[in-house]
């Protein structure tokens, strides 16, 4: 089964969009076809350039409504969510210690040279992120926040050092693609250390998603808007799953 | 915030207002038009089309000869049903099918015709109060949002694409959905007829239309728990029959102004003042708002040298709506946010205009109309301009706002445009819910001076007028730089005197009510 | 010569473009997802679907940053406005004095069933558009405006009635093509009555380009914020230039 | 506008902020750091680096044994001066390449050395005042337009793309530029040197990138008819040598926080605090406007709690910089518009906060951060909360108002987003340009209650600092949240308590320069 959309102004399949992008030319008329044609160069369909002019000297702005004629087939699309699992605390904690039966260990970071650490904090800390609470208030969670600008090789030792079960990576700043590279090292080192096997690996930060956390070799991604209990719920059946054989054998 | 105002001289204005209304309100009682009968019928219960695609209410009255019109459309068709023993939708599709003529039907005496009519007025009636009522259910179980109702416009032409686009409009926070009408509707002297799927800048106005969008807002309504209101447009040659369809289909609102179709359509004076009369009696009755058309007075012209005419024309459109039994909450008066953003202080003299129309009119459901002939291409300033407009609107405790399209210059508005419209307002309301309870407006400021000085040019204005009188005014182009002339325009040969004994079953019971 | 040029974010050439739409999907990271895919088919690179939110059942809005690789010779566009001839009101009103010898008449409306009558009343009336008078003040015009709703072959049975030498017809409403449409419509109509070589055409409203009254069959065309004075001084030369040979011949 | 605001309860904050800094200033009396010694050297013409990169003023500094440190770099580099007879610049190059060392000279008498150095000091202070002056006369002859003055950042990385983006902003009305420095460049124990083309999140701010910065908007300035302003980041481990870069170069404003380093970047608190004074007394000789850092109490932390910290942060700078010598209109006292925008009426307490600030600061020139905690990938929303913030801004007269972008939480601003900030910022500050002058707050209401608490909550958190003391205070992390102890964090190293007979040329005449 297929279903393809296509970008909807007032009517299905119109393909309308809105574009808005400078250009480094001085303003002029010819500056607006300018504008007309690249966007026809892109692809699109019944450009109108409604509105051009000059923002500086050598430089244009310009703000274009236009049609695509391309679209998406959204059956096709497998973006699961690693939140999937919706749990309160209580219900993790029960889970947890029914399926693990013991405190999982975490531990999280800012990693590279990224400060931000709202973000990490907000899944973390006791306080939480919008009304829910953070993994350290979690009865069946023991969390080490590292902070900020954490090198991947302190994580890594960090991680072998104190028998983390699941690691959580930070990256707001994504400037230059250092958020890719920060994560991209992160996963190799625990690869190379022997590791990538016993951890739960999830990476997070606003432009972060679960798919992209996939091609790099994670177990999770968590995106904007993300609340801790998510999180919590992904690491404990997670974790219960890799476990479960070993319990079995018992 | 209050501004500090001649109390005495809005008093005059409106004794001025009334002046000016009553030789009119004369002329009125002793004429009716072609679409004030067509309404009877649409009342009675009279529908459809003839084979010729002819609305089977215009088809009845163009069959009248003069003398039998000036009596009302009532009498004779009263006969008929009278002879027919026909309920009223049976004649007139009977009617329609030239199965049979009313002048077939002239044997019945008045008092039989009028007995035969008397049950299905009372049907009527009984059925717009119905609907009243059931609009006042509804919104005590689904009670709108604080103030100001966000309202917003669908206008793609096709009634079901208005429709999709009309539920999602109030999902993202629309309370009050207007359809807007093909263009040029209001110089058809008909109504269209069933749904319709192709329009020109709008979908048509038709009494399936109505209903159609009815039931999905009543639907939507039901499921987001708030009522969401629908609106449409009255003003122009049908504007008796469409307050009878919007009766009947209750839609909550309505455009009708007591000169718009003269000034901006060129409409014939007579016609628009006869129209809206007994148009606003059915509003006055059905519980509808009505929306008046100031800010089009904004749209051609400077909105700082109008201000005076557009308070003018809500003293003006007051006096009407009063005299048409209108309560002061049914009076939508309008005002739009139209002076030059560019202008330094422009927010300044927007608050002072909005404020001024708040304390002159404080129980009317005052309409804001969104900035529009100053938007642009650039939609990121476009949705700047409607945030100081949601602003004002909210500062001065509009009742009905209108919210601004950031794409306002480019195309009507897309499913997207309207959220994102519909979230500048909701958000800047928020944040500034109670900004206008926190300030007090500096005595001798520019804001006060600003409106005073409105205020007493809108004086002179209506001085002007009261002295040569409305429809000479118009014919001096006073308002909105127009000249018509009062046998001119479109729809005049539809206007004519009553006859003596003209009758007019609703006319009577809706003055009865309003008086009761 | 060739000199091509990419949208600018913050450095040359990184062809960094906003994008925003509406797509008839339900909310979901799947919908996040499909946007992506989405831009990337209208072929853009680094995708950023920095918002996508639900704005109604069925429906999420989009906001994305990307890249194109897109770029356009801006020194072969030939889009040279027809506002060239820079004249003030006295200096046209010399110049058709001189160069025609007698005074011009135009007609203007708006055609079709477009009432907007601003724009065309912005260039006749009298008083003109930002401080820049309207033809009917211009000495050397004889400006008729025929206001709104006039029908293509009104105008064209008026032009050959009154001895039209410029015709100037706005459109403002453009949904459903009916600006071309009518606009076409005129351009045709005056060709079949052989008056098409007699008079100065010109089209105008703000989606207007001078380009598309090329492809039209129009003299010119003249679009957001033209100023009447350019509209005389165009509307001189070209009648001039027309007359000359004419002039010559005497 | 006004608030009626408690005066004695603000002359009590101003008795506490001066007990509280009072034995902060005893200590910084006592002590000197390694980058006030590199100041020093920097104003006396030292600049360039090591063969391996080292800067210069870092390696004559390590260089000296520690009991010589204590009597300040310049007696020592006097001496040589005196001995060698070389200029300060050429001494400078012979050490920096090891062809000498300052332990070589220490014949020379203590008086030698204070007169080989003090025509260089002079020198130095002479061409600072010339700046001063230069500045002066610019701003006459290129007037700034009306308050306040906008502000963009620059942040590529490379300084001649930061260049062409500097130059458009100030084209499309920004009136102060700030580059903003490369990530954690603050935590550098030096300042990088030559022009950069490769920073993170920013562009290093070294002398080279100042000049050529200052070069362009003197260009651009002359161009516009309209003085552009430049600014970059002090607080930080080099603090004195940005300050004297920045004198230097004419720099107009720096970002410059008495306690900003310690709590939001761990720096040492006694190295910030010598540091801080000394830079401060610079940038009040050179006639830059210091820009403190409140904003960032808000950005991890709610901005409705953190009000009151932000107005003793605000007590405490004002009280640090007066001790320095900086006259009110040079102390850029920091706030932002952090508040949840989702709260209603949260436009409320953003004018409630500004209002207070400009009201117990009447001559500050305070600075006004945007947006940025609560701005999400939502444009065309973010372009609203900025464009409230304009409002607030330009309601309560407002100094330095920092443009907000829409894309603040996409990227480091494109050049297309500073032209559509500035024309947010442009649009709203015209169209409501005198709105503050318009109202007055209504006497006991939202935002007159929401201002006296935080004054009052604020003098509770003054009190309690002032009863511990500023650093124990920190350490119990009554600031921001975080705790910092008195001898951790970076930097420690780097402090020293100053020897008898300590000498330090400038601060000796700037001391007097303020004095007089
Ligand atoms: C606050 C802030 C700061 C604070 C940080 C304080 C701190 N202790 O964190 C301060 C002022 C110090 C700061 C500094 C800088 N910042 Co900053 N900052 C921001 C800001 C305003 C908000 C970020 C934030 O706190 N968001 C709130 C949190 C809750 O959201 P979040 O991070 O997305 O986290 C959620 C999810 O993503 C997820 N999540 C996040 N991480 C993880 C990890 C895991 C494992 C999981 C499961 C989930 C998860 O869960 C969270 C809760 O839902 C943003 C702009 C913005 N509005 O986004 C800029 C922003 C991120 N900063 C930026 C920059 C450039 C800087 C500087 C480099 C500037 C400079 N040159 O000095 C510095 C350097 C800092 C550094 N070395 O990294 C840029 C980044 C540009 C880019 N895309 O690369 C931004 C976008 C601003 C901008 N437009 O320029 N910043
Ligand atoms: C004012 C206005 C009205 C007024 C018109 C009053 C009048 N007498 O003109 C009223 C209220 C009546 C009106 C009605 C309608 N309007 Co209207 N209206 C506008 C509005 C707000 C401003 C237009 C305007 O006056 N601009 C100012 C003038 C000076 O600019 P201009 O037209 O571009 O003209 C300049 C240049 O383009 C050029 N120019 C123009 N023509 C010519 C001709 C020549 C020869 C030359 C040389 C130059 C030239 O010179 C002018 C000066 O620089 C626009 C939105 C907007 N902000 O643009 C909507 C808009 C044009 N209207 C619109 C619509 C849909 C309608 C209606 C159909 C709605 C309805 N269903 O009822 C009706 C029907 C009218 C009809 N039959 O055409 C849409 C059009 C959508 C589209 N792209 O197709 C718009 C864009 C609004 C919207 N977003 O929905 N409207
Ligand atoms: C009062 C009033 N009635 C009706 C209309 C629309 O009617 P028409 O169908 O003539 O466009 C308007 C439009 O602005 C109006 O203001
Ligand atoms: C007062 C102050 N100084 C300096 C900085 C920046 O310094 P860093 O280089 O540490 O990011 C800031 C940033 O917000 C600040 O507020």
């Amino acid at each position: 089964m297929s279903k393809i959309v296509r970008p909807y102004g007032d009517t299905q399949d119109d393909g309308k969009i809105q574009l808005s992008f400078t250009l480094p030319v001085e303003w002029s008329e010819a500056a607006d076809e300018a504008a007309r044609q690249l966007a026809g160069k892109m692809g699109f369909n019944d450009v109108q350039v409604v509105d051009g002019r000059p923002i500086a000297t050598g430089f244009s702005f310009f703000v274009v409504y236009a049609s695509t004629r391309e679209g998406v087939d959204v059956e096709g699309i497998a973006a699961p969510s690693a939140g999937g699992h919706a749990m309160s605390m209580e219900e993790v904690d029960a889970y947890v210690a029914e399926h693990v039966g013991r405190k999982i260990r975490v531990a999280g970071a800012c990693i590279g040279t990224d400060a931000h650490t709202v973000g990490i904090d907000a899944i973390l800390n006791m306080k939480g992120y919008k009304g829910d609470y953070g993994l350290e208030r979690y009865r069946m969670f023991e969390a080490f926040n590292l902070g900020s600008q954490v090198a991947p090789e302190e994580l890594v030792r960090y991680t072998k050092e104190h028998g983390i079960d699941a690691l959580l990576a930070s990256q707001v700043v994504t400037q230059k693609g250092s958020d890719i590279k920060n994560f991209t090292r992160l996963s190799e080192l625990l690869e190379a250390e022997g590791l990538r096997d016993r951890v739960v690996l999830i990476c997070g930060g606003p432009r972060v998603t679960n798919r992209l956390a996939g091609e790099l070799g994670y177990d999770a991604g968590f995106g904007r808007g993300t609340l801790p209990s998510a999180v919590a719920a992904f690491i404990a059946v997670t974790l219960a799953e890799r476990l479960r054989p070993r319990v079995g054998a018992r | 915030m209050e501004l500090n105002i001649d109390r005495e001289r809005v008093a005059r204005c409106r004794e001025l207002a009334s002046a000016i209304v009553a030789p009119v309100e004369a002329f009125i009682a002793a004429h009716s038009t072609v679409s004030v009968e067509r309404a009877v019928l649409r009342l009675l219960g009279v529908d459809g089309v003839t084979p010729d695609e002819v609305p089977i209410p215009n088809a009845i009255v163009d069959s009248l000869p003069d003398h039998e019109r000036r009596r009302g459309v009532a009498l004779a068709f009263g006969k008929a049903l009278a002879e027919t023993g026909l309920e009223p939708a049976a004649l007139g599709e009977a009617l329609g099918l030239r199965r049979c003529a009313l002048e077939q039907f002239t044997h019945a005496p008045e008092g039989a015709a009028r007995g035969a009519l008397g049950p299905h007025v009372e049907a009527a009636l009984r059925r717009i109060e119905a609907q009243r009522e059931e609009r006042a259910r509804a919104m005590a179980r689904l009670p709108q949002l604080p103030p100001p109702l966000l309202y917003v416009i669908v206008a793609s032409g096709n009634i079901y694409e208005d429709r999709s686009a009309a539920v999602a409009a109030a999902e993202a926070g629309a309370q009050v959905i207007a359809v807007i009408r093909s263009t040029g509707q209001s110089l058809l002297d008909f109504v269209p007829f069933g749904p319709t799927t192709e329009g020109f800048g709008g979908t048509y106005a038709t009494q399936a239309n109505f209903a159609i969008m009815r039931a999905a807002l009543d639907e939507a309504g039901e499921r987001l728990g708030r009522y969401v209101m629908l609106t449409n447009y009255a003003s122009g040659l049908c504007m008796p029959e469409i307050a009878a369809m919007a009766a009947i289909e209750r839609l909550d609102m309505l455009l009708n102004d007591s000169m718009y179709g003269i000034l901006f359509r060129d409409i014939n004076m007579k016609r628009t003042f006869v129209d809206q009369h007994f148009s606003r009696m059915l509003n006055a009755y059905s519980g509808i708002i009505i929306n008046t058309g100031e800010d089009n007075y904004l749209t051609t012209a400077d909105a700082v040298d109008q201000a005076p005419a557009v308070l003018a024309s809500q003293f003006i459109n007051e006096e009407f709506a009063h005299r048409a039994g209108l309560p002061d909450d049914q009076i939508g008066l309008g005002d739009a946010y139209e002076i030059n953003p560019d202008l330094e202080d422009s927010f300044l003299y927007q608050v002072a205009q909005a404020q001024l129309a708040r304390e002159i009119f404080p129980h009317a459901a005052l309409k804001y109309m969104p900035p529009t002939k100053h938007m642009t291409g650039d939609v990121f300033k476009g949705h700047l301009i409607d945030a100081m407009f949601n602003l004002t609107s909210v500062m001065t405790g509009q009742s009905i706002h209108l919210c601004g399209m950031l794409t306002e210059a480019i195309h009507t508005p897309f499913l997207g445009d309207r959220a994102l419209a519909l979230e500048n307002a909701r958000y800047i309301m928020s944040t500034a819910r109670h900004l206008g309870d926190e300030i007090v407006l500096r005595p001798g400021g520019t804001i006060e001076r600003r409106a005073s000085d409105v205020l007493a040019a809108s004086e002179s204005l209506l001085r002007r007028v009261s002295e040569t009188g409305l429809m000479a005014a118009i014919q001096s182009a006073t308002f909105a730089d127009v000249s018509r002339s009062p046998d001119g325009g479109r729809g005049f040969e539809g206007v004519f005197a009553r006859a003596d004994g003209y009758f007019n079953p609703f006319e009577d019971a809706l003055r009865f009510a309003v008086a009761s």
